[in-house]
Parts: structure tokens; C-alpha cells; sequence
């Protein structure tokens, strides 16, 4: 029988081409189901994008749903581009984590740059003005050259990107382990303002509305960046994948930011999507799928940057600053202006129709004619095996005996201090501007960074954390962790937890172990986000994260954005004045599973992580929230990675404070190592004047919470007493210097 | 004081500089847009703000310094009009060549956000009149090419004439290679014009002039500008 | 000896500074720019027993540290100094 | 016809980015490297009447725009294209 090829140009497709476009055989067998023909090359490379793990979630899908997405706040949960919740005052937050792994192992500082630029515009495509940047970063061990030539370009693209576009970046976290050797992790966090009333969404709206696109000119960078990419696991081969990288043009997305919000403002922008992840195709079917509608778009009126373009790369193109607006007919112009005085190219290229089929010409030649809902949903959810990884069995059994305590601790703490996980982040924040805008309350180096809503009383607080350690011994208890964790560090600073975003970076889903450590850190997450009642707005999974069939632990990143009603009462982590009395809130317990302590001195990673009594956890959050609300306190610090003494000796010297020392004086059955460096969760270390302690202790019983006098401000050196004998005793600008220099002396080096 | 800040695109303090003036000192504060010339007789001070003028692409304030609104700050300057140029604004007036002198790139190659203290090296001048002799201001600076650089000979000129404004120091007021953050030559942080009516700083004294962020120091300056309108 | 290294970008990738600076020179009424790229030029003192070896050594150092070999190519010229 | 356009720093300026390199291959092990200096280089596409045109134009591109005069120099060459 004679197949008409009337207007499909383009190769045969071969079993070949669609293993190339990382599509399996039952997936074509799909395709040409659903489509009762061949698709042509340009077809099967939008159903390659669009069914590619990054942009149908095909195997984390089933899990995503269980998440608690909800709460009177939210206004928007997962599935647009940011979450958004409601924070009073007719105004809402929008939100939202993103990984930018791949891409910025292969070109660090454009990977890192194209990723915060990707996260910007994934908030203000709901009409948010971004006024906060945070990142969440994960490296090799720093001894590798190669670590520090990452770690320099990826901090250099974030701040060459996020300072030129005037949103501060104003905290994050930062962790090195071998694990991320072959795979460092870069997840951008972005937070935007916007009337609660003028949140935009990507829907394509009524049929004769016109498509307009936005931004920077289409070339040919990125294609299958998304798809093959990040679906694909990294070996000698990865070379020959590589697409050509995206660049960044930070100015040409400030100019977009501020023309899209001039834009947002008039009546007859009826919807708006930003062109990520596979670029024109995904943008153009997610917006007319979300609608129920169709798209008719000419791809010979694209603006383009190369000569030469076909539709596939057209199509696939992952040009960065590119936005995809639907506007009402007869508003062409007004448009065109608005974007011309931003220096900005703009074209329209096509329009909503309402047949639901995506139909794309080009030099008058139809070349794509999909119907939307298949290719949006179509991709099958995946139900992967699971299998309880072996290596648990051997790695969470240890032994206290089998590591000898201490007389002393002065060694142990400063070579903590000194350890990059711990040691101050200075080297890394001095580069991103986290000033500008006038709202960074709470500047970097202290647990939750702090930005006042102007024209408002009130403040929004926000901490990105995960212990991927614990995670790797207990991936349900440490994505809890990290959940509880993040919360701890937004009360610290007086806030109240009222949404989340996650960014999931795994390895390779098709292992039975990593979809094991994936299920398990989904639900662990979800039942703590249930249990402390705060909504998962919105997310993104990165899986794939493996190199030569290593994988890195398990990395559920969490950012927690936190409510504070009164600008006035924002409380920072460091001791204020010499005399104050320092306090615990919880209690401490013999465990040293999982801790910096025992990587650091042991060099080892194993044992059970602390466990989370998210009861006992609830109660010293809102305790230690009450002491602030009741300007009771002068200084609030979780204790985290380095326990006790890390968190006493941090509040000593927190940037912006002056450097004052302390003495602990503690009575204690524990070992001294457990009591000094244990990571027990759910402790607070707080000060507070000496007058205030009879009104603190009677709250403390009311709650009750578990709470201890530990020790006073003052002096030039950080002492600690056990039981009446000094374990350890240092001056407080030793100290300081050791913790201030460390990261920065690791990441100068050039060989 | 009736105040114009100008925004080029890439202008990312404008809105700071805005907020300051207009909401903080209550003065009356206008928006020079880069593309319209104008007539600033009017006007008691000119802002060209901080940020990433047309990316910093080739050179820190080069583009910008040919917009059509310079043109009209040159005009005003020339008259003796009060410009304050803070971090881009600062290169955008050296590219201009209102001021002498130009900015390269920080000696550690990075970015550098935190903050530091400047001495005054001069009270006698619009911008500082209000700050009294060697006092300290302690005051954020944020910029990747806020190195200052001019020929020794021009350098000892600026001081001879007064026209060094601020130093890197210490908490002390001492002035040294380790309180100065960048590399400039003299540790300067800040000059004017011979005529003492143009100024340019690397420091931002806009992000220390609002009494709910940390540090006022910064109002002296725009305070200094009031008095002497 | 004198190595002269030019960095540019290669064909295909975006040069946002290029593109900036193309428009500038345009409204300053260049109109005959058709289009700017730019890139960097190196110029490295060498020290080197013979321009074979200069040559082996500019290479690798182009490629471990000059250039960003992957958005960016290299060409170079070793030249003589008295 | 095209523009290759040298800036360099002039003597006696101090070229930071140029000394973090010229450390940075002194300790990879390039002991050879004498001296570093980093400029930029420019191509600028003309469509100019003729070569003596696009001499003047860019030469007063570079003066008004391209290079800082106050502390770089240029020089540059115009190669026609077909
Ligand atoms: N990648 C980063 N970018 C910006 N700030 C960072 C980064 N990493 C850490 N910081 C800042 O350094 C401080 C300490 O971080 P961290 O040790 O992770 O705190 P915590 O243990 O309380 O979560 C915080 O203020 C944090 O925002
Ligand atoms: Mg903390």
C-alpha cells in the first residue's frame, strides 16, 4: 500500500531515531496508537521532549500525588509554574525550587546562571514582582580540583545572574560529600510578591486569542537539553550528548521582568508561560491544554538568531529569557509598544483555536498536527519497582564503643568548625548581592533569611534545607528531617511555616533501590509537611543523578517559607550583650548516627540518623515562636549539623553581631562526644537577659517543653565545663577566624 | 529638595534610591527615563542610581553614558547642577567624563556584597558637609569593577584639591591594604568634580538610610544634599 | 616568546554582550554594523627552550584554563620576542 | 568587510584579571608563563562602502565607545569578506 507523504519532509523513522529520542518501543507503539499514523521527525521530537521524565514526571507522578497541597492559604498549588500563597493584606507569595544539575556539571557557571534565570521567570510568569533568590548547592569533596572549579563557576554564574538582575540572593545551603563527585547539585529558589488578585496562569483562554512571543531570539541552543539530559544517566559517553550549551543574558531578563510586569497590568493579557524546559513545544501545548483549547502557530514568524533553523530545532530550541504571552485580538499593538520600550523583540505567532490539536506551520507548510491531551498526558505512569537498597543493612548498625570519646573537645570542634559543611558561608554569599530592594531584614548567617513586606507590617522568612546524609540511612526519616529542619529555621527567626517547595534529586529511577530511597523520602516528607500542616506548593524532581552507576544519596532539598505578622519582632541567631543566659529548649540524647562529628573525625557516614518526634518537635517550634512573639529572647539558633557546641559557638559569632564569647556550664550523664556534637533533632539554643528567666521558665512548664539553664554570655573565650571539669576552652577569635576562612582558603586554591 | 533619579535599562537601585528620598526624607523625587532628554533646571539633585546599566556589557556605564538623558546631566552639571553617582551611577559618570579617573574590576576577580567603613576625607562639599571632620561611615558596598584607578600624578591632584570624598578604613579610621576592599589606588571609595558638584562612590548610602535595616550612616549624605538646596 | 591567544565563542552561541553592543553602536548611528562578537585576547610572556614546546604548552593551557572549551574555541600564534 | 579589533590595557595599569591567570598557570605548573596580560577582542561585521570608510568609522568607534581611552588602547584591522 502506498503511504501519501504529502508535507512530512524529513528522514524515515527508524527504530533507530527513536531510540535516540530516548523513547522505548511500547512508548511508539503509543504514539502511533494514539495518533493512527508515523509521526515525522519534528512530531516525534515533541513527543520526546514532552514524555521525557523532566517534563511528564512518568516516574515520580504516583508518589507526587500524596503530598499535602493544601491549606486555606494556598491560592495556587502544584501544576502551574510557582505556587502561590496567600500572606494577608491582599497580598501572596509565589514560589518555587528548581534543579539545574545537568547543565551545570557540564558548563558550571552558565549552568548555574541559566538555572536562576529559568526560576525567575517561573515566578513572575504568575505576575510576581521576584524579590528573593536562595540556592541550595551540592559538591564533590573540595580536595578534587574539579570540585573547585565547580564550586567557582557555579557561584559565579549565580551571582553574575542574580546581581545583574537586581533580585538579592539572600541565603541557601551548601554541602560537600563524595557522593556528589560525578553529579554536583544546583537547585534555585525563587520568591515573588504579588496582589492576590492579579496572579496570572498558564491557560491559552478563548479561541481567536492572539500568541505572542516575548523575549530573546530563538537560536539553536539547548536542544534536548531537557529530555535527553536529564533522563539519561552519565557515563564516557556524555560528551557526544552534550548539546550546545545555553548562555544566560541576565540583562535581557531584568528587561523582561519589567515589561512583563508592565504588561500584567493590562486587562487584556489573558494568560502567560515561560519558554523552559523544551522550549516553544512545551510552552504551547501546556498553555492550550490547561485551556481546552487548541493552538495554530507560524514558526516562520519567530524571531531567530541563526540562519538556517528548521522546525525541529525551532521547536526544541531552549533559548533562554523567551516567554510565551496569549493576549486578546486587537491589542497587538499596545503590546508591541510596551515591549519596545524595553528593548525587546517580540512577534505574534499564532493564535488559540478550538479544535484541540497543537497545528504549526512554517513557510506555509504545515509541519506538526498533534492533538494537545495526548502529548501532554500521554506518558504512561511508570510503576517501577522498589527494592530496600542492601547497603542499609551494613551501614546503620553502628556501635558507640567502636568510637572512643574525649576528654577534651578542642580539637574535634575546631576541626569541625573548619569543615566546610559547617564552617561560614561568607566566601560564598559576599558574591550575591542580598541587599538590593531594601528588604533583606535578616541578612545570610543566620538560620532563615528575612525580608519585610514594604507598605505592610509584615515579613516573610525563608530556609532551604537537607541533610542528605540522613537520607542516605534513612531516606523517610531524613526527607522528614529536612522538612522539620527547615520549619526550625524559620521559627528561629519568628516566623510562622506556611508553605513548601521541593526539589527531589535522585539517581537513576529505573534501579529498584533509588525508586526504594525516592517512595520512602516522598512519604516521609509528606507526613511530616501533614503532620506540622504546611502545603507543597510546588516542586520539581531531578532524577538521573549518577555517574558510572554511582549515585548520589538521596537529596530531597526542601525550602519552607515562614509568616511573620510583625516586622518589628524578627529574631537573628547571634548572642546580643555580654550576661545573657544561654538556654537548650529540648533535650539532648546519646546518638551519633549520621553526624558531621563522626564524618568528620572517622570519616565515616553511617549509623541511624537522629529520629524525629514531630510532636515533641511541634511543641519547641511553637515555644520557642511564643518567646519571640513575647519579645522575650535576645537570640534563637536550631542546632544542626555539629550540635551543641557548632550551634553555641555560630551564635558567638554571627555575622553582623559583635564577637562575644560563652561559657557552658552542663550536667550530664551522656557521653562527652554525643553531648558536644550529637545531632539529637528538635533543639533550640537561645539568650536572653537574666531578669527574663522566671517568665521563661514558667512558660516553658506551661507548654511544656523540656528547657535548661546552659550557660552565660561573655568573656574572650568559649569554655565548656561537664559536671564541674573543662572540656574545652578557646578564644572566641580563633575560633571565628577558623570558621570565617575556611571555605574560602579550600576554594581560592588553583591546583 | 526636588530630586530626579534616572533609570537605564538595567537600573536595579533606582527603586532603593526612590524608596530613600522620597518615602524615608520625604523629598520630592522624580523618574528620568534613559531615552528623553530633559530640561532639569528645576532640579535640586540628580541620582544615576546603582546597578547593571546595559548588562555592564563591554565596560561598567560605558553604553549608558550615551543615553539621550546624560546629555541633559551633562547640561545640568555643567551649570552646577548636583549629580550623585552611587556604584554604576559612579561608572556611568567616569564614562562620561564628568569625573576623573575610571573603575576596573576588583582585585579578587569576585563580586563583593558586605559591609564596610569609609573615612570622610573631605566635610567641605555638598555631599558631606553634614559629616564633621574624619568621621566614619559605616556603609554596604556591592559591585564586581568598583576598583578605582587613575594615573598617580591625577591622583595627587584629586587630593590636592580636595577632591577625594571618602577612603576605605577600618572600624578605627585607619586605612590600609586589608580595610580596602577592592584594590583602588589610594583606597578611594569616592571623588567630585573640581567644582565639587558632580560626585561619584562605590558604597551604596542608600542601603544604610532606612532606620529598619541596619545602619543609618547613609542619610548624612543625602542630608548634607537638603541642607544645601 | 609571545603567545597571542584570541578566545571567541563558538558558532551557534548566544553572545549577549555582543548582541548589547551591537544595538549600542546602532543607535549611535552606526547603521554598517551588521553584527558584533566579542571575545578575549590573551597576551602570555613566555619563557620556553623552543616555540615546538611554546606551542605543545599554549595548547594545554588553552584547553585546561584560557578557553571554556565548551562554549568557547581558541586560535593562537607564538611569535618571537627579542 | 569585517573589523579585528585588539583592546589592551596600556602599560602601567594594573590588570588583575591578567595576574590571577598568570598565578593561576605558574601553579598548574606552567613555570614558562612570564607574564599575562587579558584584553578584549572584537569582530564587527560593516557593510561600508569601502575599506577607507570602515577604517574611519571603526577607528571612532573604538575612541567614542569600544575602548576606554583613559586606560586601554586599540588597534585594529579591516579584512574584507566576500
Ligand atoms: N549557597 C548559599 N548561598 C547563599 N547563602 C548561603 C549558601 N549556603 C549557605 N548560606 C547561608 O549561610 C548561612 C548558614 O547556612 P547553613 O549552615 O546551611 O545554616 P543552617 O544549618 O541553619 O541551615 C545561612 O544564612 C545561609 O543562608
Ligand atoms: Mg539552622
Amino acid at each position: 500500500m502506498d503511504k501519501p507523504k504529502k508535507n512530512r519532509p524529513g528522514p524515515e523513522i527508524t527504530p533507530e531515531i527513536v531510540r535516540e529520542h530516548g523513547l522505548t518501543v511500547e512508548e511508539f507503539r503509543r504514539i502511533l496508537d494514539l495518533i493512527g499514523r508515523t509521526p515525522n521527525m519534528t512530531e516525534l521530537g515533541i513527543f520526546s521532549v514532552m514524555w521525557s521524565e523532566h517534563c511528564s514526571y512518568k516516574s515520580s507522578r504516583p508518589y507526587l500525588r500524596k503530598l499535602p497541597v493544601e491549606s486555606p492559604r494556598v491560592l495556587q498549588g502544584p501544576g502551574e509554574n510557582a505556587g502561590v500563597i496567600d500572606i494577608g493584606d491582599g497580598l501572596a507569595v509565589a514560589f518555587k525550587i528548581e534543579s539545574h544539575n545537568h547543565p551545570s556539571f557540564i558548563e558550571p557557571h552558565q549552568g548555574a546562571a541559566t538555572g536562576v534565570g529559568g526560576i525567575m521567570r517561573d515566578v513572575f510568569t504568575m505576575g510576581a514582582r521576584p524579590i528573593a533568590l536562595m540556592n541550595s548547592l551540592r559538591f564533590g569533596e573540595l580536595e578534587e580540583p574539579r570540585t573547585r572549579f565547580l564550586l567557582n563557576g557555579v557561584v559565579d554564574g549565580i551571582s553574575s545572574y542574580g546581581n545583574c538582575t537586581g533580585v538579592p540572593t539572600v541565603g541557601g545551603e551548601i554541602y560537600f560529600d563524595a557522593c556528589y563527585n560525578g553529579n554536583n547539585l544546583v537547585n534555585a529558589f525563587c520568591l515573588g510578591l504579588v496582589k492576590s488578585d492579579r496572579i496570572f496562569l498558564a491557560g491559552a483562554g478563548g479561541v481567536g486569542n492572539q500568541i505572542l512571543y516575548v523575549g530573546s531570539k530563538t537560536g539553536r541552543d539547548g536542544i534536548h537539553g531537557a529530555s535527553l539530559l536529564a533522563s539519561s544517566v552519565f557515563d564516557e559517553n556524555t560528551e557526544d550528548k552534550r548539546p550546545t550549551v545555553q548562555v544566560g543574558d541576565p540583562f535581557t531578563e531584568k528587561l523582561l521582568i519589567e515589561a512583563c510586569l508592565e504588561l500584567f497590568e493590562c486587562d487584556w493579557v489573558v494568560g502567560v508561560q515561560d519558554m523552559g524546559a523544551a522550549g516553544l513545544t512545551s510552552s504551547s501545548f501546556e498553555m492550550a491544554h490547561r485551556a481546552e483549547t487548541g493552538v495554530f502557530m507560524d514558526l516562520s514568524k519567530v524571531p531567530l538568531r541563526e540562519e538556517g533553523m528548521i522546525p525541529y530545532e525551532i521547536l526544541l530550541s531552549e533559548s533562554q529569557e523567551r516567554m510565551l504571552f496569549v493576549i486578546k485580538p486587537g491589542h497587538e499593538k499596545e503590546a508591541l509598544v510596551i515591549l519596545d520600550k524595553w528593548g525587546l523583540d517580540a512577534a505574534i505567532i499564532g493564535e488559540v483555536v478550538e479544535e484541540p490539536n497543537d497545528r504549526i506551520q512554517f513557510l506555509g507548510q504545515e509541519v506538526v498536527n498533534l492533538p494537545i491531551i495526548p502529548v501532554v498526558d500521554g506518558a504512561l505512569d511508570l510503576k517501577r519497582p522498589t527494592k530496600r537498597p542492601e547497603y542499609l543493612d551494613e551501614v546503620v548498625h553502628i556501635s558507640l564503643t567502636e568510637f572512643p570519646d574525649f576528654s577534651r573537645g578542642d580539637a574535634a570542634l575546631k576541626k569541625l568548625l573548619a569543615c566546610p559543611n559547617i564552617a561560614s558561608k561568607e566566601w560564598v554569599y559576599e558574591q550575591y548581592d542580598h541587599m538590593v530592594r531594601l528588604n533583606t531584614l535578616v541578612l545570610p548567617g543566620s538560620d532563615a533569611a528575612v525580608l519585610r513586606i514594604k507598605d505592610t507590617d509584615k515579613a516573610i522568612a525563608i530556609s532551604v534545607d537537607c541533610n542528605s546524609r540522613y537520607c542516605y540511612l534513612d531516606p523517610y526519616e531524613g526527607a522528614a528531617i529536612a522538612v522539620a529542619e527547615a520549619c526550625r529555621n524559620v521559627v528561629c527567626s519568628g516566623a510562622e511555616p506556611i508553605g513548601l517547595t521541593n526539589c527531589l534529586n535522585f539517581g537513576n529511577p529505573e534501579k529498584p533501590e533509588i525508586m526504594w530511597q525516592f517512595q520512602q523520602a516522598v512519604e516521609g516528607m509528606g507526613d511530616a509537611c501533614r503532620f506540622f500542616d504546611i502545603p507543597v506548593v510546588s516542586g520539581n524532581v531531578s532524577l538521573y543523578n549518577e555517574t558510572k552507576g554511582e549515585a548520589i544519596y538521596p537529596t530531597p532539598t526542601v525550602a519552607v517559607v515562614g509568616l511573620i505578622e510583625d516586622q518589628t519582632k524578627v529574631m537573628t541567631q547571634g548572642f546580643k550583650k555580654s550576661g545573657d543566659q544561654i538556654a537548650l529548649i529540648g533535650f539532648t540524647m546519646e546518638e551519633l548516627g549520621g553526624t558531621e562529628y563522626l564524618k568528620t573525625m572517622f570519616d565515616r557516614s553511617a549509623g541511624k540518623p537522629p529520629v524525629l518526634d514531630r510532636k515533641h518537635e511541634k511543641q519547641v517550634q511553637d515555644f520557642c515562636r511564643e518567646l519571640i512573639q513575647r519579645g522575650l529572647i535576645s537570640s534563637a539558633h536550631d542546632c544542626s549539623e555539629g550540635g551543641l557546641a557548632v550551634a553555641v559557638a555560630e551564635s558567638c559569632f554571627s555575622p553582623g553581631c559583635q564577637t562575644l564569647g560563652a561559657t557552658l556550664t552542663l550536667e550530664s550523664t551522656l557521653r562527652n562526644d554525643t553531648l558536644l556534637f550529637g545531632e539529637t533533632q528538635s533543639r533550640f539554643v537561645i539568650s536572653f537577659p537574666e531578669e527574663r528567666i522566671n517568665e521563661i521558665e514558667d512558660l516553658a512548664m506551661a507548654f511544656p517543653v523540656d528547657f535548661s539553664l546552659i550557660g552565660k554570655v561573655g568573656g574572650s573565650h568559649f569554655t565548656i565545663m561537664v559536671n564541674g571539669k573543662e572540656i574545652v576552652k578557646q578564644e572566641i577569635d580563633v575560633l571565628k577566624q577558623i570558621w570565617k576562612t575556611s571555605l574560602g582558603n579550600y576554594a581560592g586554591q588553583t591546583t | 529638595m526636588k530630586c530626579g533619579i534616572v533609570v537605564f535599562p538595567g537600573s536595579n537601585c533606582d527603586h532603593d534610591c526612590y524608596h530613600i528620598l522620597k518615602h524615608i526624607l520625604n523629598q520630592e523625587t522624580h523618574w528620568l527615563w534613559h531615552k528623553e532628554e530633559a530640561n532639569l533646571e528645576s532640579f535640586d539633585l540628580v541620582v544615576l542610581p546603582g546597578g547593571f546599566s546595559y548588562g555592564d556589557y563591554l565596560r561598567p556605564g560605558a553604553i549608558a553614558s550615551f543615553s539621550p538623558i546624560m546629555n541633559s546631566v551633562i547640561t545640568f552639571a555643567k551649570a552646577g547642577g548636583k549629580v550623585l553617582g552611587i556604584c554604576n551611577g559612579f561608572q556611568v559618570l567616569l564614562e562620561s567624563e564628568l569625573l576623573p579617573g575610571t573603575l576596573i574590576q576588583n582585585q579578587s576577580r569576585k563580586f563583593i556584597c558586605k559591609n564596610v567603613t569609609v573615612r570622610i576625607e573631605n566635610p567641605d562639599t555638598p555631599f558631606t558637609q553634614n559629616c564633621g571632620e574624619n568621621r566614619i561611615l559605616e556603609i554596604p558596598v556591592a559591585h564586581h569593577q568598583g576598583s578605582y584607578y587613575i594615573d598617580p600624578f591625577s591622583l595627587n591632584q584629586l587630593e590636592e584639591n580636595g577632591q577625594i570624598l571618602f577612603r576605605y578604613c577600618d572600624t578605627k579610621g585607619k586605612v590600609s591594604a586589608e580595610s580596602n576592599p577592592n584594590g583602588s589606588v589610594g583606597s578611594v571609595a569616592g571623588v567630585t568634580n573640581e567644582q565639587k558638584n558632580v560626585m561619584g562612590m562605590m558604597p551604596h548610602p542608600e542601603r544604610c538610610a532606612d532606620p529598619q535595616l541596619t545602619g543609618i550612616d547613609g542619610q548624612i549624605i543625602f542630608q548634607s544634599l537638603i541642607s544645601n538646596s | 616568546m609571545l603567545a597571542q591567544i584570541h578566545v571567541t565563542f563558538k558558532d551557534g552561541v548566544l553572545d549577549p554582550q555582543g548582541k548589547t553592543v551591537h544595538n549600542a553602536l546602532n543607535d549611535l548611528g552606526y547603521d554598517e554594523v551588521l553584527d558584533v562578537n566579542i571575545g578575549k585576547y590573551l597576551e602570555i610572556k613566555l619563557d620556553s627552550a623552543s616555540e615546538e614546546e611554546a606551542e605543545i604548552r599554549v595548547r594545554e593551557m588553552c584547553e585546561r584554563l584560557l578557553a571554556n572549551t565548551v562554549i568557547e574555541s581558541f586560535r593562537f600564534n607564538i611569535v618571537p620576542t627579542e
